[in-house]
């Protein structure tokens, strides 16, 4: 759709131009980063390695209030008005692709409004990742680092200037809104840029060969492996909450005086209380019986459901467990267990 | 786009005491404030609470042919329960749904049909019961066998004894334990079953209780003769959203609040964690 | 560390009729990680490691819920301990969970290691970057010799080391069935990084801390990595009533660190645990060592010193201070 | 504008500072109606969360007042409860909460007096620091 160049100290301006959108962006945060409507450009922070709290919170936030009531009067529905046009600068490639996965999810026969509200409103400009990182293994389960859906623009840094490429119509406005920051760009950057996409993706070092997974796992559910697998997992909630294709949220009631209102939250099927009947019943009362059901809903009941491994390779989970329970070692041990 | 989380609200008609003891059940009758018409299918479920509580999802106990109301049988368990078991007539509570699928009541007609309950699992049994009442010439013999630990557990203890006095249906009541002036079956749901042995030729059996009672009582079944597609049962599951997007009520690939609760022994069987 | 002398120590733990199997650290999966073993015979010793990346403190799997599934001859002989390597720190955690009644003494077999200190993986990971294949890391006079593949680097020691390590008092195991190695000397207590945060104003001490709950995101890795958090019904989970919400905004977040870090004044034994693990970089651990300089100065008490004295908040000193009561 | 009221909860053990704050009313000891009472059977019943939920939920300060050392009904409540509050002061400060706005005090079923005075002192104070803002639950 056509290919700008944007010089490298003009993003800020680039950012600000656009300011009749609310422009989420990836903000310094101490050692992290997080994705916040930006205000300040200064602390604008293009480190995709510490985006812990990833661009899902933008159309997923932790917390939203589903709508407010008092005692028993009838409920306001809130966040569901029209908004701004949002953008979403600063995706990595990985974590746009999970829109992908969540997009299924929430449209469906019963689409979700709250969801739907802020994603068919939110512009996506990504940002390729030229170097991937540690536990990265995107290409292994059909990403890219420099993969384009479902993005609308997609940055490169070059040395001295973005390479914008335009995927979608919706991109295509934001270049001429922005026309007199961005000049067409020429061919030798765009060699370059085709380059760094090669060189990158061969830098990747994390692999694992998914093919006939599925099938291994529909053998094994009540193999004792997943209690090895599980035994040192503490049941925290970073693997969940920092993994762009969950989707699992909880509901509660939260009330004020005579005031109150129901809020989503994100939960984790990794903690006990999730699946814990009233009764005290439990259907999946231990750490390895979640660990499963997690490795299971990503590399099978998604792919029984939405036809679609439901992992972008990102490696979050891999990088931030705090006891070393590795995907890949996993899902390696699953296809050599007999 | 319909808000599928935004509840209507409903006032508290009467409430009837089913059982009493530790874990009381009540039936609630609710009828919409505006009118709302719920139009549900027997055997779906709705996501009953208290704004500032919370929700849970709770099978509806009465029949579609049943107009102007809605009945629901709560056993006080957790924090919504029992804050819907501190409410009198003419409080107001919220609803949402209906929700899940139903029993395929349509494509039993012409057929026998058993309803097999234990405890509380009597509710999601009673609107096919009232359904097939309400439209008795489609379907043929009626047997309900229902057993409670004890005979002030049993629910809806008139309407069953006033069937059990008519033509209409068969019913086999029992109890699990001896007491003075019980005169019917004394014993487990599963092992009643046995004794009155029912044919398999052209009838359908559903079964709701707890999860042990539905193990006992589908292997009785499949050994009377019964085949997986004839067997019909409802799981439960902590629910939050009820319409399949929150995640947690999942058993193997299918949600119990959206492909659910309603499921044939045939689906079931291949279901990992059953 | 001879690590030969650790594998025999382990053999000898596994061939003890009590003990149902051997808690301790093999290699990771990738680059300088390390991960928990759980050993059920002699064979599988040989996975056993010991080194400066050895972080994370195994007396917290002790208190999680289901323990492994023994083996037929185990279960004949009835075993009942658990045996684990202990470094000083998650020997004070043992202390202190035995004195608090929540675990048997004779159901532990502990293997005390003196540690010189461990390293934090952040560091390492930012100065060696992009590291997959295995590393080894030794410890020789105050450096750390880092091999990657055939590359072989020197880095002090002082640039690598956790933070919780470089004010440690206790290094050496207090309480074990077997030490391994010899005795290593503590620092003394040193709360310089905590007088700097005291010494400002409540306004400046507001901001910082509101900013650090603002980015929490209440994933609860705090609390279950602490070997000292193990109540069964946690006041964090309760329904009824519900002190802490489940929506996550700096406010409810305050309220769960302050729940956390009360909870564990005169318990927490600085193993910093709860600040490494933290996916958003909170340094939780000033908030811990704060109780812990508190409880020192007014109440001459340190967490997990025997596995018998009675806890902090259950004992009372007649001549605790007053001055603050009207 | 009218002068900031500031809400105090006081947390007053049954046996002594109750009685005490109930002599205050039959003596007719005028005292500020700030205060608002909540009887605990001891302090050693308070538990530290009652503190800080109390200043999120609008308190701005908050007041144990127990028997004095020695003479509480249930032997050591009082002591025990005196490390405990000293502690969460402490805390609270190191979070940036002004310590005078978590106050503990001995106060006997004979020393309606001292109550008086007690409750004077704290309102005073508080009125000075304004009122607690920043520590608030979200409003709905």
């Amino acid at each position: 759709m056509g290919f700008f160049v944007l010089q490298k100290d003009k993003l800020n301006d680039f950012l600000a131009s656009l300011e009749e959108y609310e422009v989420w962006a990836p903000v310094q945060n101490g050692t992290t980063t997080l994705f916040e409507v930006i205000k300040d450009f200064q602390n604008l922070s293009l480190d995709l390695k510490h985006q812990v709290l990833i661009s899902k919170s933008a159309v997923f936030p932790q917390t939203e209030s589903l709508f407010t009531f008092d005692r028993n009067a009838h409920p306001q529905a809130t966040n569901l008005e029209k908004k701004k046009e949002t953008i979403i600068f600063g995706i990595r490639p990985c974590d746009a692709q999970s829109f992908q996965l969540l997009d299924p999810v929430f449209e469906g026969d019963i689409p979700d409004p709250y969801y739907l509200n802020r994603r068919n409103n939110a512009i996506l400009i990504g940002i390729a990742c030229s170097e991937p990182f540690l536990n990265c293994f995107c290409t292994s389960v059909g990403g890219n680092p420099f993969s384009k859906e479902p993005l609308d623009l997609l940055f490169t840094e070059l040395d001295s200037v973005f390479y914008i490429e335009v995927i979608t119509e919706k991109g295509k406005k934001i270049i001429d809104k922005t026309s007199t920051l961005c000049a067409p760009a020429s061919s030798d950057e765009r060699k370059q840029k085709e380059q760094m996409a090669h060189t990158s993706e061969s830098k990747i070092k994390r692999k694992i060969d998914l093919n006939h997974i599925p099938e291994k796992l529909t053998g094994i559910f009540e193999h004792p492996i997943w209690k090895k697998l599980a035994m040192k997992c503490i049941g925290c909630g970073i693997c969940t909450y920092t993994c762009p294709t969950c989707y699992c949220f909880d509901i509660q009631d939260e009330t004020r005086a005579r005031k109150g209102r129901r809020v989503r939250v994100w939960d984790s099927c990794m903690f006990t209380e999730y699946t814990l009947h009233a009764s005290g019943h439990n259907p999946r009362p231990t750490r390895g019986e979640r660990l499963r059901n997690r490795i299971y809903h990503k590399f099978k009941f998604n792919i029984d459901n939405f036809g679609v491994v439901g992992c972008v390779g990102c490696g979050r989970c891999i990088t931030l467990c705090p006891v070393n329970v590795d995907l890949i070692e996993n899902l390696s041990a699953i296809k050599e267990v007999e | 786009m319909k808000n599928p989380y935004m509840p209507e609200i409903a006032k508290i008609i009467e409430i009837r005491d089913e059982a009493l003891g530790e874990r009381p059940i009540s039936t609630f009758k609710v009828a919409f404030q505006n009118g709302h018409d719920f139009n549900h299918q027997v055997g779906q479920c709705a996501m009953i609470g208290i704004l500032g509580i919370g929700e849970s999802m709770i099978s509806i106990a009465s029949s579609p042919t049943k107009k102007g109301y809605l009945e629901f049988s709560i056993m006080k368990m957790g924090k919504v329960t029992s804050a819907l078991h501190a409410c009198e007539a003419g409080d107001t509570i919220s609803i949402r749904g209906p929700y899940g699928n139903g029993f395929p009541i349509n494509e039993w007609k012409g057929k026998n049909i058993i309803t097999i309950g234990g405890g509380i699992g009597q509710a999601p049994l009673r609107p096919i019961i009232q359904y097939i009442l309400a439209n008795r010439g489609d379907f043929g013999q009626l047997d309900i066998i229902y057993g409670a630990r004890t005979s002030n557990d049993l629910c809806f203890k008139d309407e069953l004894f006033e069937l059990e006095k008519g033509k209409d249906a068969k019913v086999h009541l029992s109890i699990d334990v001896e007491e003075v002036e019980w005169t019917r079956y004394v014993g487990f749901v599963p092992d009643n079953l046995l004794k009155i042995k029912p044919s398999p030729e052209n009838t359908i059996a559903v079964t709701c209780g707890p999860l042990v009672m539905i193990k006992y009582v589908i292997k009785n079944l499949l050994e009377l003769g019964f085949s997986d597609q004839q067997i019909f049962t409802t799981l439960e599951n902590r629910m939050k959203c009820g319409i399949g997007k929150c995640g947690r009520c999942n058993v193997g690939p299918i949600y119990v609040c959206k492909d659910g609760p309603v499921f044939s022994f045939a689906t079931l069987k291949n279901l990992p964690e059953f | 560390m001879n690590i030969q002398k650790l594998r025999d120590e382990a053999k000898r733990a596994l061939n003890r009729k009590e003990v149902k199997y051997l808690i301790g650290y093999q290699k990771g999966s990738y680059g300088f990680r390390v991960s928990p073993a759980f050993i059920e015979s002699k064979e599988e010793v040989d996975r056993l490691i010991f080194s400066p990346l050895c972080a994370l403190s195994l007396a917290n799997y002790l208190m999680l819920e289901e323990k492994l599934p023994q083996s037929e001859d185990k279960k004949k002989a009835k075993a009942t301990k658990i045996a684990l390597f202990a470094r000083g720190c998650d020997s004070r955690a043992l202390n202190q969970i035995i004195a608090e009644k929540g675990i048997p003494r004779d159901e532990l077999y502990i293997i005390g290691i003196p540690c010189k200190g461990v390293i934090d993986l952040k560091k390492i990971e930012a100065r060696f970057p992009g590291v997959v294949d295995f590393a080894e890391v030794v410890e020789k006079n105050g450096n750390y010799i880092v091999t990657i593949k055939e590359q072989i680097f020197e880095v002090p020691k002082e640039e690598l080391v956790a933070d919780t390590c470089k004010v440690c008092q206790y290094p050496t195991p207090l309480i074990y069935n077997k030490l391994i190695g010899d005795n290593v000397e503590g620092y003394p207590a040193n709360y310089d990084e905590i007088h700097s945060l005291e010494e400002k104003t409540l306004e400046e001490k507001w901001d910082f801390w509101q900013k650090e709950f603002d980015s929490c995101i209440r994933c609860y890795a705090c609390k279950n990595s602490c070997p000292l958090c193990y109540c069964e019904g946690c006041v964090l989970d309760k329904l009824t009533p519900q002190w802490v919400r489940r929506s996550v905004d700096s406010s409810e977040n305050l309220l769960f660190h302050i729940t956390r870090t009360f909870h564990l004044a005169g318990r927490c034994i600085s193993c910093g645990e709860c600040e490494r693990v933290c996916p958003m970089d909170i340094p939780l651990m000033k908030l811990n060592r704060k109780m812990e300089k508190e409880v020192k100065e007014l109440f001459n008490y340190e967490a997990g010193k025997d596995p018998v004295s009675q806890t902090l908040l259950t004992t009372f000193n007649l001549e605790d201070p007053e001055d603050f009561i009207l | 504008m009218s002068e900031f009221e500031p809400n105090i909860v006081a947390f007053l053990c049954n046996w002594c500072s109750y009685a005490g704050a109930d002599l205050t009313g039959t003596t007719r000891i005028h005292y500020p109606p700030n205060v608002k009472v909540i009887r605990v059977m001891c302090t050693g019943r308070v538990n530290p969360l009652f503190v800080v939920q109390a200043l999120r939920q609008g308190a701005d300060g908050v007041l144990i007042s127990g028997c004095h050392p020695g003479e509480c009904h249930y032997l050591k409540g009082n002591y025990l409860a005196r490390r405990r509050f000293l502690l969460m002061k402490n805390l609270l400060e190191f979070i940036g909460v002004n310590p005078l706005r978590l106050r503990m005090s001995w106060i006997s079923a004979s020393e309606g007096k001292k109550f008086a005075d007690v409750i004077t002192e704290i309102t005073e104070e508080i009125k000075k620091l304004g009122p607690l803002k920043s520590f608030k639950r979200e409003v709905i």
